[in-house]
């Protein structure tokens, strides 16, 4: 007969919960996505302009024109309000002649600018390079560039997560940490992290985001996490440290020190696992609202470097877009975002109660 | 005409989905009006589980009562009644005294303000006058300094104390039905005695009844009108209390009878149920020899230890509490020392002292040469194999999110006893048949046991370590005279074998006497006498020690 | 007890300290150099070093951290740099509208997480347990920046319920009318975090012995849940809740930018941008000094809470 | 009767009331309501005129465009204020010598000194010794202000500037009052919040970064409106408007709004009188540049002109890796400038509101040429063949690398905010389409500037809105002599410059115009920055508003409209 640890059994109580099960499930498929599309075997493709600019949603039916933008300078419809107009129109038939007139300054690339359009089959000049045509709807629409949304959505997915879930955890275990040595040694110790929170608590978390981005150089997603971590550790820190104070003068700590238990030993194997329901709670808390605090990033424009994409990027995008009725970006990734914490967050709370020995299946 | 009648009580506990264990197997018993009802039986054996259903307060969500079962009072079915109805019963008609008063008050609460409320919510009374009859009542149950403790918080309170704020909080409505479960394990005979006169009164003018639950045979004897007795689960034999304790019917009952230690035998083992089970009665044990002499090696040696507490008194205000004072005594090698005293006079403080998990204001105790209690920490951390203490309140020195598996086996992965997991998982197995729980125990959580039942896992997780010296606090106090004889022919046999020594705290003298060479009498703090066991018994020199043993209940 | 309190107000001094000196390392490492906004469009060479100068910039550190902490001791920090508004009138103007939104929101969001998660800790496990959690996790899973812009549109513009945007003069106006769809936003996004917390608070708790006691003791389920549970639970929600007080001076500038409400979020915000270090400084010395003063405060509490808490 | 009301919006938060600290945009509305400059411009005309606001007329210029005399209408008062005992006091010309003094003031650190800078006789050896001391000698007489008496006033240049009266008409250079600024604080005091001037307005009620509400001068000297119409459809405004006292609106409540959601929802709810429509929220409004039918139908009008501004983009010519004037680095920023869709961008990131620009100054402005034509075109096929003529070679990982094989990676600077990231989207996509990296780097506004003066922005898209409606404002923003200043691609090309400072001895006209040509197309030439568009500004205003034309330079319009007053 082996005694069954407390995941242990936590791993079978949570087996039968059906609703914790379904929710792991989805929060799998995401995790699933998540590696599928960092290793580029799904939606790698994300970036290619597949569709019209603001594609609508194929089953919303909208019947926009087929036609994919032409060439830019005939796109663009005479204005009749604009007060040059006959300019405009001067210029293009002078364009369309051919020479422009240098008014006595040299080009000093003329001559090869000459040989490479002498060499240029007729057909390329001017605007070139329309590309495949372009979608007039996408299964779920398309944004600004004309970006598939489903592959976006799932794409932002990919950066979304991996801030959520490692700046959580980077969270967390700082404030663990430092919650536990901060509430168990007590004295000095617990001033001195008491002084550390008081300060970072204190500066505007502003200036704190600038600071990381500056420390850290680079701007990427790994800037997010460690700015949200690092700003992050704070909340669970104060709790946790509470959560120690509470238990430590518990009597079965002092039987622990009564067995010759460490007092690493006392904190993380008797304490914590008392408390880690906090720690776990904190951790979903935080895992949502990170993934939601980069919306916020986004909106300062400290969010994720250009060319990756988010679903904070994406509804800070949608932002605008919402109010001029383009509100499928906004849908797909509210929905995805609200589809993971929802589960993830189920998930968890299955997984605090089936940690609590007390609690029956 | 009885006022709780009992019939056929199933409980069963949800394993996991599917399966279920039955911890009350079709009890029946009733009480009659203006009775006490002893229920007495092996621990484990589903007395609590029984009472709890009474109350209803088994946790919906883990406990099923049979719908077969019925439990009528005064005529009312229980079970049949509402949330709201129970309610009004409860605290007011039916009171119960919880088994383990320790972590059955709430701790953020003064003690007052928890009786008081029972008194404002079913007399209607105001909140002075609830204060007064909180006074009154603590004052009834024997605790000491009264107007200063209402405002304690029980953590404050020794386990005997605490104990007595639970039975004062259950009488204080003067209910006709007082369940009490072991309401007097935590207390001194003196103060046994006290309560008992205190319910007997009650008894009397308020036409209690009364469901008392225990393991003191003794106790049994002297107030039980019936005696119901209790195994796995089933009730064995009930009856007028004359009839069962003189002519037992069941041979499980009568085994119980026999094994009780009596005050002038000290046989070299004590008899368990098993040995009378079988039927043939156990060969007579041959007497045992206690007491020291001057000649033993000193293995421990306390000067005036001392401690004092700091209490605070409103926000700004504090005073200091001498709970010890000068405490001096020398345990030596395979010897017992035995405690007993007053509840509250310090004997748990002592103890935790000497492990330093209570700071020490004054004194020394040297140990091997050493003074334990000035040495740094780093160094104390080796003599904590040598030295160990099984707490009095055992559940919650058990960490409630460990499986009793990973109870036993820490404290030997901590010194590194065994060569791996799988070794040690063997010594458990083996301890936990010692102290008498299934093997199957190491996989469950210290709240599915029955009060004796986590009393042995606490002991057990001491007696893996095999210490040189073992506190044991009142660490018999719950188990049934059989499982009591058990775990203290354990003891013995470790100190035969190994030449253990154990500092004994309890308030059962008779156990002390059993067990101790030497006893030590402590009041108010300080040692009032300290002697060979036998000579104290039979000579004892100060009043107090005298009152002790004459208030010892002797059976019939 | 009083020997406690001077104590932990004499460390204080040591944290505002640190606080001065990295918010003041942090400024001069990366809070941007102002003279550069401040000389405008044309700047040149001489002009900056001339702003430099009367910003007192130019200084040697040790000068300026003087100055700085000259400023803390007589609170007292100078002119804006980018309007010229003295600094204590930008604070004490804005704080007003920030907290006319906060404190009603705080107090909600805190009381109604209580409420719920008290009832819904009773019934766990059971539907309504899961209803409402699901509830509240849908709810929470949608970014404020959602709530805002659709709300503001719905509830706000189509149906008129609440004014679009806007402030007034007049305390209860604003309470009642401006502060009420920003506080209901607030609430939307905040009281699920709160309500998960606070349920693992209170089952935490109501798995203990001195649960079944007060039962035995005939006492009502609410006050079970309201007396008893509450207390023993009140030192983590007590942490929550106090650590989140500081935040209120900094205000909550997404809301303040959307309804404009004049409140200090935007200020802060709007400092970082135009590297406006004399309302930085005055903020964050201010945030510090509270956020101490409520710890302090915290840890008195639980001590006033929990009698087994010993504050040494 | 009723006091008429007219409110309007700020998408941004007021700073300084001071003229002389004035930098943004939107404060201006405020102190370009309280304070008054010499000359303003006609209301209607267009292009835009000059026309005196305090002074009796034009100034009178010397042949050699050295000379101004100026004379004042006489009759124009500070509203009254404790500082001059509670009364109001006249205006004279001595206030405009202060107050163009004060720019000068060390203490003050006013980023509007470069409007006089070099160009008055002995004022910038009055300040090169307040520099000296620390203190500006206020009552030290300035040959080149020459005070004739309290109504006129000569002004002495150093060197030819016809444009001098442009730049008196600019805000930066209304007059304060010296009691005033003496009263209420130092140089940098509470004076920003405490405007007192001339104008048609005076300061009301005042909600710190929320509510402004301007109350009517009563005291203000008596105008009347009397404009010309120049384009169609300025009849109407002349019909309803022509003969009126100024102002007719007596109130004006300014909230200031940062979201475009909330600015939207605010006007369309009926919130605000006058609201400026800005990129992002235009299709809500317009299409293709008209206004929606069903807000046409509700009567809202709206007001549509090309803003003075010129969006370019520039390289940083002493980058090591786009800078200097070898052949093939123009042919790197060439096939740069080739490659990017300037269309693309106006579409996608303005929505369409601007018009494409090909010559460095902006249409409305004095030497705009519509009739120029662009020597680079969006072409990405020719763009890659230039390059790889060049030897920018593409590698097997399809990106290219410098002709000396070192990687190429191009850094494009941007603000962080919203549009910066929709920028840097956009760039990104002109460089893949050449195969060279692009990184974007993103700053707060301050580092920018800051870099950018030090000339470490190694490429950027800037936009620049005209002080005044003339070519020199948007030519100077390439001479050398700017660098550290507003040369941000520190552009150094000595024919250039030659040509940049012969044009300040030219007044406006052809002559100067073909000159501008010759430039604009030597920059298009070495490829130092590509002039993108001009943005067009929508303003809508409700029914009730009446007579409402937006003017390119003003701030605001409010007291040559009317309002319907509603009850
Ligand atoms: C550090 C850990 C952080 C956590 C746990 C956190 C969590 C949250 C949560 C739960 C919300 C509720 C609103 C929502 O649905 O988005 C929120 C709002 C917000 N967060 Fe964070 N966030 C964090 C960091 C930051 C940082 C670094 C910033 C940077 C400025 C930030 C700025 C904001 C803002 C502006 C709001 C909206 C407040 C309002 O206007 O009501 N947060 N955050
Ligand atoms: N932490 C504490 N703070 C204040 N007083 C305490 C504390 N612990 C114990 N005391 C007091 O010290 C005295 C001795 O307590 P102790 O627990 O040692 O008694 P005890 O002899 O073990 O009694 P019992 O037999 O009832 O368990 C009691 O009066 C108790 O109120
Ligand atoms: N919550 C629970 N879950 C599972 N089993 C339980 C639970 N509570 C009690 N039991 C089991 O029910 C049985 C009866 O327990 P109960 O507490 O009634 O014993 P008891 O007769 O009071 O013993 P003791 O004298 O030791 O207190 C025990 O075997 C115990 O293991
Ligand atoms: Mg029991
Ligand atoms: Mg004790």
């Amino acid at each position: 007969m082996r005694a069954q640890g407390l995941w242990g059994l936590a791993w079978r109580r949570l087996r039968a919960d059906r609703v914790a099960m379904a929710a792991l499930a989805v929060v799998l498929a995401f995790l699933l996505m998540v590696v599928l599309s960092a290793s580029g075997l799904i939606v790698a493709d994300w970036e290619e302009e597949v569709g019209v600019n603001y594609a609508p949603p194929g089953f919303a039916g909208a019947a926009a024109p087929a036609v994919a933008p032409a060439a830019p300078q005939q796109a663009l419809p005479d204005n009749p309000f604009d007060p040059l107009a006959d300019d405009m129109r001067a210029l293009r038939a002078q364009l369309a002649g051919g020479a422009v007139e240098m008014y006595g300054v040299v080009d000093p690339l003329a001559a090869d600018l000459a040989a490479l359009r002498a060499a240029q089959p007729a057909a390329s000049g001017g605007g070139a390079a329309a590309g495949a045509a372009r979608r007039a709807t996408l299964p779920f629409g398309g944004d600004k560039w004309g970006h598939d949304i489903i592959k976006k959505t799932i794409k932002g997915g990919e950066t979304s997560i991996v801030v959520g879930l490692v700046a959580a955890l980077l969270a967390v275990a700082l404030g663990t940490v430092f919650g536990a040595l901060s509430g168990y040694c007590g004295g000095v110790v617990d001033d001195f992290f008491n002084w550390f929170y008081s300060i970072f608590t204190a500066i505007p978390s502003v200036l704190m985001i600038l600071t990381v981005a500056a420390v850290l150089q680079q701007k990427g997603v790994l800037t997010i996490v460690l700015i949200l971590g690092l700003t992050g550790w704070t909340g669970p820190y104060r709790l946790i440290r509470a959560e120690y104070i509470k238990h430590k003068a518990r009597e079965y700590v002092m039987a622990a020190d009564a067995i010759g238990a460490s007092h690493w030993r006392r904190m993380f194997g008797h304490i914590f696992p008392n408390i880690s329901h906090v720690a776990l709670v904190q951790m979903s808390i935080l895992v949502v609202g990170f993934i939601k605090a980069e919306v916020i990033l986004s909106f300062l424009g400290f969010g994720v470097p250009v060319g990756v994409v988010s679903w904070g990027s994406m509804l800070n995008e949608a932002q605008n877009e919402l109010i001029l009725g383009r509100w499928w970006q906004l849908t797909a990734a509210a929905i995805a975002m609200a589809l993971l914490v929802t589960a993830f967050s189920l998930f968890t709370d299955a997984l605090r109660d089936a940690l609590d020995p007390k609690v029956k299946p | 005409m009885t006022l709780l009648d009992v019939r056929n009580l199933r409980v069963a506990f949800r394993v996991d989905r599917t399966t279920t264990t039955e911890a009350v197997k079709g009890v029946s018993f009733s009480v009659p009006r203006n009775a006490t009802v002893a229920l007495v039986g092996e621990s484990g054996s589903g007395k609590s589980v029984s009472s709890l259903a009474v109350m209803g307060l088994l946790d919906p969500a883990s406990a099923r009562i049979d719908p077969a079962s019925s439990i009528r009072f005064d005529g009312t079915e229980l079970l049949a009644l509402d949330g709201r109805q129970r309610r009004a019963l409860c605290g007011k008609d039916i009171a119960m005294i919880f088994q383990e008063p320790m972590s059955s008050l709430n701790p953020v609460f003064t003690v007052g303000a928890q009786i008081g409320e029972v008194l404002r919510l079913h007399l209607g009374m105001r909140r002075a006058e609830a204060r007064r009859r909180t006074l009154e009542l603590l004052e009834e149950v024997g605790l000491p300094d009264p107007a200063v403790k209402i405002d304690a918080y029980p953590s404050q309170l020794s386990g005997g104390q605490q104990q007595r704020v639970m039975i004062a909080m259950a009488i204080a409505c003067e209910p006709r039905l007082l369940i009490a479960d072991e309401p007097t394990t935590a207390l001194d005979v003196t103060i046994q005695k006290q309560i008992m006169e205190l319910i007997a009164r009650l008894q009397q003018r308020r036409a209690m009844s009364v469901l008392f639950i225990t393991h003191d045979l003794g106790l049994v004897a002297e107030i039980a009108d019936h005696v119901v007795v209790m195994r796995h689960g089933e009730v064995r034999e009930a009856g007028p209390a004359r009839q069962v304790l003189t002519q037992p019917a069941d041979a499980y009952t009568q085994a119980l009878l026999h094994c009780r230690p009596s005050l002038d035998k000290r046989p070299w083992r004590l008899p368990v149920i098993a040995d009378y089970l079988d039927g043939a009665a156990p060969p007579p044990q041959p007497e045992r020899r206690r007491g020291t002499s001057p000649g033993d090696p000193p293995l421990l040696e306390v000067r005036n230890l001392s401690k004092h507490f700091t209490v605070r008194q409103g926000w700004f205000g504090k005073r200091t509490f001498h709970a010890v004072k000068d405490v001096s005594f020398t345990l030596a090698r395979g010897k017992t020392l035995g405690v007993v005293g007053e509840s509250g006079s310090g004997k748990t403080t002592v103890g935790l002292t000497l492990l330093r998990l209570h700071q020490a204001s004054g004194g020394s105790a040297v140990f091997d040469g050493r003074d334990l209690l000035r040495m740094p920490a780093r160094e104390f951390q080796a003599y904590k194999r040598r030295i160990q203490i099984i707490f009095q309140n055992p559940y919650a020195s058990l960490n409630p999110r460990f499986t009793v598996g990973d109870i036993l086996l820490e404290p030997m992965r901590i010194h590194r006893i065994g060569a791996n997991d799988r070794e040690r998982m063997g010594r458990v197995q083996a301890l936990l048949e010692k102290v008498g729980l299934p093997a199957s125990a190491v996989s469950r959580y210290p709240h599915e046991f029955s009060g004796g039942q986590r009393q042995r896992i606490a002991i057990a997780r001491c007696l893996t370590l095999q210490p040189e010296i073992l506190v044991c606090d009142e660490s018999v106090s719950a188990l049934d005279v059989s499982v009591q004889a058990q775990v203290l022919n354990l003891l013995q046999d470790l100190q035969d074998e190994l030449g253990l020594s154990y500092i004994f705290i309890s308030h059962d003298l008779s156990v002390v006497k059993y067990m101790a060479d030497q006893v030590m009498v402590m009041h108010q703090g300080q040692v009032v006498e300290l002697a060979d066991a036998d000579e104290l018994y039979r000579n004892p020199q100060q009043p107090y020690t005298r009152a002790l043993l004459a208030a010892i209940p002797r059976s019939g | 007890m009083l020997a406690y309190i001077v104590r932990r107000l004499w460390q204080m001094l040591p944290t505002l300290l640190g606080v001065v000196l990295l918010v003041f390392v942090l400024f001069n490492w990366v809070g941007g150099d102002p003279a550069y906004i401040l000389a405008g469009k044309m700047a040149n060479a001489e002009s900056i070093a001339n702003i430099r100068r009367q910003l007192g910039v130019d200084q040697p550190y040790y000068v300026q951290l003087g100055i700085f902490i000259r400023q803390i001791v007589t609170f007292d920090f100078g002119l804006s740099w980018a309007t010229s508004e003295p600094v204590s009138h930008i604070i004490a103007t804005r704080l007003g509208p920030s907290l006319t939104v906060l404190i009603p929101l705080t107090v909600l969001e805190t009381l109604i997480g209580i409420a719920l998660a008290l009832v819904i800790a009773f019934v766990r496990g059971s539907l309504t347990d899961r209803a409402v959690m699901i509830a509240c996790t849908v709810g929470m899973s949608v970014s404020i920046l959602v709530y805002i812009i659709v709300f503001q549109y719905g509830l706000a513009y189509q149906l008129g319920l609440f004014p679009v945007q806007g402030w007034g003069e007049r305390f209860g106006e604003n309470l009642l009318r401006y502060a009420a769809l920003p506080i209901l936003i607030g609430l939307a996004v905040s009281v699920a975090p709160t309500l998960r917390l606070f349920r693992s608070f209170v089952l935490d708790e109501v798995g203990q012995d001195y649960v079944r006691t007060a039962r035995a003791k005939g006492l009502s389920e609410r006050r079970v849940m309201w007396v008893h549970v509450l207390r023993n639970a009140a030192i983590p929600i007590l942490t929550y809740v106090m650590a989140n007080l500081p935040a209120l001076l900094i205000g909550a500038f997404l809301l303040e930018r959307f309804f404009g409400i004049p409140g200090i979020g935007r200020e802060v915000i709007l400092a970082v941008e135009r590297s406006d270090f004399p309302v930085i400084k005055a903020i964050t010395v201010y945030v510090a000094a509270a956020t101490m003063v409520f710890n302090l405060l915290t840890d008195l509490l639980y001590q006033a809470v929990d009698p087994r808490v010993k504050l040494a | 009767a009723p006091v008429k009301t007219l409110r309007y919006i700020l998408p941004a938060a007021e700073a300084s009331f001071d003229p002389a600290l004035g930098r943004d945009y939107y404060t201006g509305h405020v102190t370009e309501a309280i304070f008054e400059t010499l000359y303003t411009y006609d209301y209607l005309a267009r292009p835009v005129k000059l026309a005196p606001e305090t002074a009796a007329a034009l100034p009178e210029v010397s042949g050699d465009g050295k000379t101004y005399l100026i004379r004042l209408k006489q009759g124009s008062y500070f509203t009254p204020d404790p500082a001059f005992g509670g009364k109001r006091r006249e205006l004279t010309v001595a206030d405009y010598v202060y107050s163009w003094k004060r720019l000068f003031d060390p203490r003050l650190a006013s980023p509007n000194a470069w409007l006089l800078e070099g160009k008055v006789v002995g004022l910038d050896a009055l300040a090169a010794q307040a520099r000296q001391t620390g203190r500006f000698n206020y009552d030290a007489p300035v040959a080149g202000l020459e005070i004739i008496d309290p109504y006129t006033l000569r002004i002495h240049l150093t060197h030819t500037d016809f444009n001098l009266g442009m730049i008196l008409a600019y805000e930066p250079l209304a007059a304060v009052a010296r009691e005033v600024i003496d009263k209420y604080g130092d140089a940098r005091g509470e004076v920003a919040g405490h405007p007192v001037g001339t104008g048609a307005y005076k300061l009301g009620e005042w909600i710190r970064g929320s509510r402004i509400v301007l109350e009517e001068n009563t005291g203000h000297r008596p105008e009347t409106w009397d404009f010309q119409p120049s384009v169609d459809g300025d009849e109407r405004i002349v019909a309803r408007m022509q003969g009126k006292k100024m102002p007719q609106i007596g109130r004006i409540e300014i909230s200031v709004q940062l979201e475009d959601q909330s600015r939207w929802l605010s006007f369309i709810s009926g919130g605000a009188d006058i609201f400026w429509l800005e990129g992002a929220l235009s299709p809500k409004a317009l299409v293709d540049g008209r206004l929606r039918p069903e807000l046409a139908a509700r009567g809202i009008q709206l007001s549509r002109i090309v803003d003075p501004e010129l969006s370019y983009y520039y390289w940083n010519m002493r980058d090591p890796v786009v800078g200097g004037f070898s052949k093939e680095k123009v042919a790197l920023r060439r096939a740069i400038a080739m490659a990017h869709d300037v269309d693309e961008e106006i579409r996608l990131v303005l929505n369409g509101e601007a018009q494409r620009l090909y010559f460095p100054i902006p249409p409305g402005v004095a030497g705009h040429d519509a009739q120029y034509q662009p020597l680079l075109r969006y072409d990405p096929v020719l763009a890659n063949q230039l390059l790889d003529r060049y030897g920018y070679r593409k590698g097997a990982d399809g990106w290219r690398t410098l002709p000396d094989g070192k990687p190429l990676v191009i850094t494009y600077t941007s603000r962080n905010e919203a549009n910066g990231v929709l920028m840097a989207e956009l760039w990104r996509k002109t460089y893949h389409r050449l195969g060279i990296r692009m990184a974007n780097q993103r700053m707060i506004f301050s580092d920018i500037q800051k870099a950018e003066t030090l000339c470490k922005i190694q490429t950027r898209t800037y936009q620049w809105l005209a002080d005044y409606p003339d070519g020199d404002n948007f030519m100077q923003l390439f001479y050398g002599g700017n660098i550290g200043q507003n040369n941000n691609g520190c552009y150094q090309d000595a024919q250039f410059d030659a040509w940049f400072e012969a044009s300040h001895s030219m007044p406006p006209g052809p002559q100067r115009d073909a000159l501008y040509r010759k430039m604009a197309r030597r920059i298009e030439a070495q490829a130092v920055v590509m002039p993108a568009f001009s943005r067009y500004r929508n303003m809508l205003a409700q029914p009730a508003v009446i007579g409402y034309k937006k003017h390119p330079i003003l701030h605001q319009e409010w007291k040559y409209i009317d309002i319907e007053s509603k009850d």
